[in-house]
């Protein structure tokens, strides 16, 4: 079984040099943390930032420099700012290589719901249903079952969608599995899962089990 | 023409009416017009429509003018840290029209530059596709979204000048721009107000032609999320 | 009947304090020299600027400081530059008051032809479609006839045209006419010029003739 | 990922082929791409689609692939200046997709934005509407226009950094920015390549996401209409 920061870790092994990535908001934003330093990607906030740096000492709090969790941050060296509009243009228009989000299910054909439950909870989408359409590969990573136990690893998924056959690979505490026309793949176990666990908390249909 | 007003108050006096249309610049608390706000709200104008990535929070930002019941409609993307914004809508007190964040920036660019519509792959297969024209290009389908076109846009600037050239700073910057530009009206705010000439004509973000009025306000530019490095 | 100079002079007329303009290639650029002193314009290039200046000395001149001719012109304390598709987010936007532009033909209905004669003359459009298609109100300048002595203010354009029912004013040697919706109206006869000129020389039904 | 590269030819060598699109930024003269459009007309590549505004002059600028007979087809607005562009369109020679400047920067835009469509008023009534899509938007007629993607962009800026953010100077800034959005891969050539960290963050004209390959060029810089004052 993985943890929140095995979990980033694994995501981190993805990101190749000079990569421009979207982390989302939770255990995506740990990502950074695993990247080495041999590793120079970009990463872009999609409020208008590219080239974002961490998190400031409480010296360089800066009321006008937020990621998109609105969260305080900083700038590096190579840092540009622009408007909602640019930002956007560049994740349509796929100019970004990955994004890294969290989900409330995903579903066997890489559909993704992480926006809405109706009548209960309402975050809407931002710009997650944006990253998803337009970004070239889009990872997720979330618990394999939810509080109840139940699988967030769908046939279908029951909640409202933030996109529609749009994932390609995904990271929970059981393992990581990849997404295409051909089905889903366990590409690799947690250290200390078994196939049997991945077999008892996943719904979806699984290719190579 | 005299661009400059002495408040918001007075910037905003004789553009508005009951059942208008905005579009707000910010994101989240970030850039975002605290003295319009302020204004609308002490104006007491009903039945808004107002297009803003978010509401703020509950106490600050647009949520003020949602606490007050000024606003009948929301275009946004994300209501997630305002609480007050999620009641209203769920008990049906509000309408909301659901925006992902980059449709919403382009629609506000698209109706600023004359684009009544524009297809984007964003929201296909979701809710946000529901009853919007589909139409394939190479093989792919995209859904037809309409530009915004706003009665009055405010915004959030750091400097101006008296032409109503603006410039942002860092993430303050976000839908200020587009939102400026579709507008019938453009109101914008400033930190500093600037002699004509000490903006550099290469790096303003938006030129004077979009902004009618522009004053000086005094921003609490208070932090939703203060974050540290350990 | 007036020269180029009074035809731009004529025109300088309609423009008022505070209004953005856009001057076409030819007897439009003349304009700016008929503008009163208390009457603050602010000029727009397509190619990228708000806020042109005159010509430059010979010592101001800057090959990265052209207007939509190409020609080289200087800039104002005012001045802002941005990319084409800003330029035309103005234009095409109706942010732009006025444009006053040249012609080849223009029509009773306001349809104007000003880009191309087939087979022999082909400049292209350039910036004239948008801007007549988004700018607030529309002023041609033109000669009354052609050299051949025809009318090139007509009932219907003979050649491609540029933009259908955009031309709001006209102003050629022989005076200043308007269209709207009604017809053609004579609001200004040049000194000199007659109603029988105008007559004469125009192909388009003048509704008070 | 090394972005800077010694030379034009040496940055062009392995993206370009027979019957590539290319989308080029520059007005006129103002702010062309001088080294690159050499380093094209070096490599012999033919058959192009080139998207440009105008096509320079007989002898400079993307004139210099007419003469030698490289280009297939071009997307432009204006012929005007470039009596070798007209011959060969009267003659047949050449394909000729008339495009109205501001549409073309939007098509360009669109592309470099995932948008492969949108609908403009612009030459509605004229030939450029002829078998294109009508709709109407509030009682008002437009056009479809279709989103430009090219196979290679290649810009001209004023100062870039090994990141590939660039900036423009004055108006040579012109379609650069959009044409360098709407390329799979996008080389720029630079007058000055500064430090990572020279450039203002909130100044940057087109960010390094957008850009491939950068190089210093030379850059003759010739005048088409040097007009001065009396």
């Amino acid at each position: 079984m993985w943890d929140r920061n095995e979990m980033a870790a694994r995501a981190a092994k993805e990101i190749k040099n000079g990569m421009y990535v979207n982390l989302g908001i939770g255990i995506p934003t740990l990502v950074s943390n695993f990247i080495p330093n041999n590793i120079d990607i970009t990463l872009q906030s999609e409020n208008g930032m590219l080239g974002m740096g961490p998190f400031p000492t409480k010296q360089n709090v800066d009321p006008d420099l937020i990621n998109a969790g609105k969260q305080t941050i900083t700038e590096l060296k190579k840092t540009s700012y622009f408007s909602s509009a640019d930002s956007f243009a560049m994740i349509r228009g796929g100019h970004i290589d990955m994004a890294i989000l969290g989900a409330m299910e995903v579903s066997e054909k890489g559909d993704l719901a992480n926006w809405m439950i109706p009548g209960k909870l309402i975050k809407g989408m931002g710009g997650a249903m944006d990253l998803v359409s337009g970004v070239k590969r889009v990872i997720v990573i979330m618990d394999h079952t939810n509080k109840k136990g139940e699988s967030k690893f769908l046939k279908e998924c029951s909640l409202p969608l933030t996109g529609k056959s749009v994932v390609n690979s995904v990271i929970t505490n059981l393992g990581m599995f990849e997404i295409n026309k051909e089905g889903v793949r366990i590409l690799e176990i947690a250290e200390g899962s078994t196939v049997d666990d991945i077999k008892k908390s996943t719904e979806a249909h699984i290719i190579n089990l | 023409m005299e661009k400059v007003f002495q408040s918001a108050e007075k910037a905003i006096r004789e553009l508005i009416f009951d059942g208008m249309k905005i579009a707000a610049g910010g994101f989240g608390l970030c850039g975002i017009p605290e003295e319009l706000i302020d204004a609308l709200k002490v104006s007491g104008v009903k039945n808004l429509t107002i297009a803003s990535n978010n509401a703020g929070v509950d106490d600050f930002g647009v949520g003020l003018l949602l606490q007050t019941k000024q606003v009948k409609k929301m275009v946004s993307s994300y209501v997630g840290e305002n609480s007050e914004f999620m009641r209203q809508y769920l008990s049906g007190e509000l309408e909301l029209e659901f925006t992902p964040q980059g449709t919403l920036a382009e629609r506000m660019r698209a109706g600023g530059a004359g684009i009544p519509g524009f297809y984007t792959k964003t929201g296909l297969g979701t809710v946000i596709a529901e009853g919007k024209e589909h139409k394939d290009f190479n093989g792919q389908t995209y859904i037809l979204e309409e530009g915004f076109f706003a009665d009055l846009s405010i915004v959030k600037a750091w400097k101006g000048d008296e032409e109503g050239n603006l410039i942002y700073r860092k993430t303050a910057r976000n839908f200020n721009p587009v939102a400026a530009m579709c507008g019938k009206v453009c109101i914008a705010e400033v930190e500093e107000l600037v002699p004509i000439g000490s903006l550099d004509p290469d790096n303003i973000h938006t030129p004077g032609i979009f902004v009618n009025r522009i004053l000086v306000g005094k921003h609490e530019k208070r932090i939703e999320n203060r974050t540290l490095s350990e």
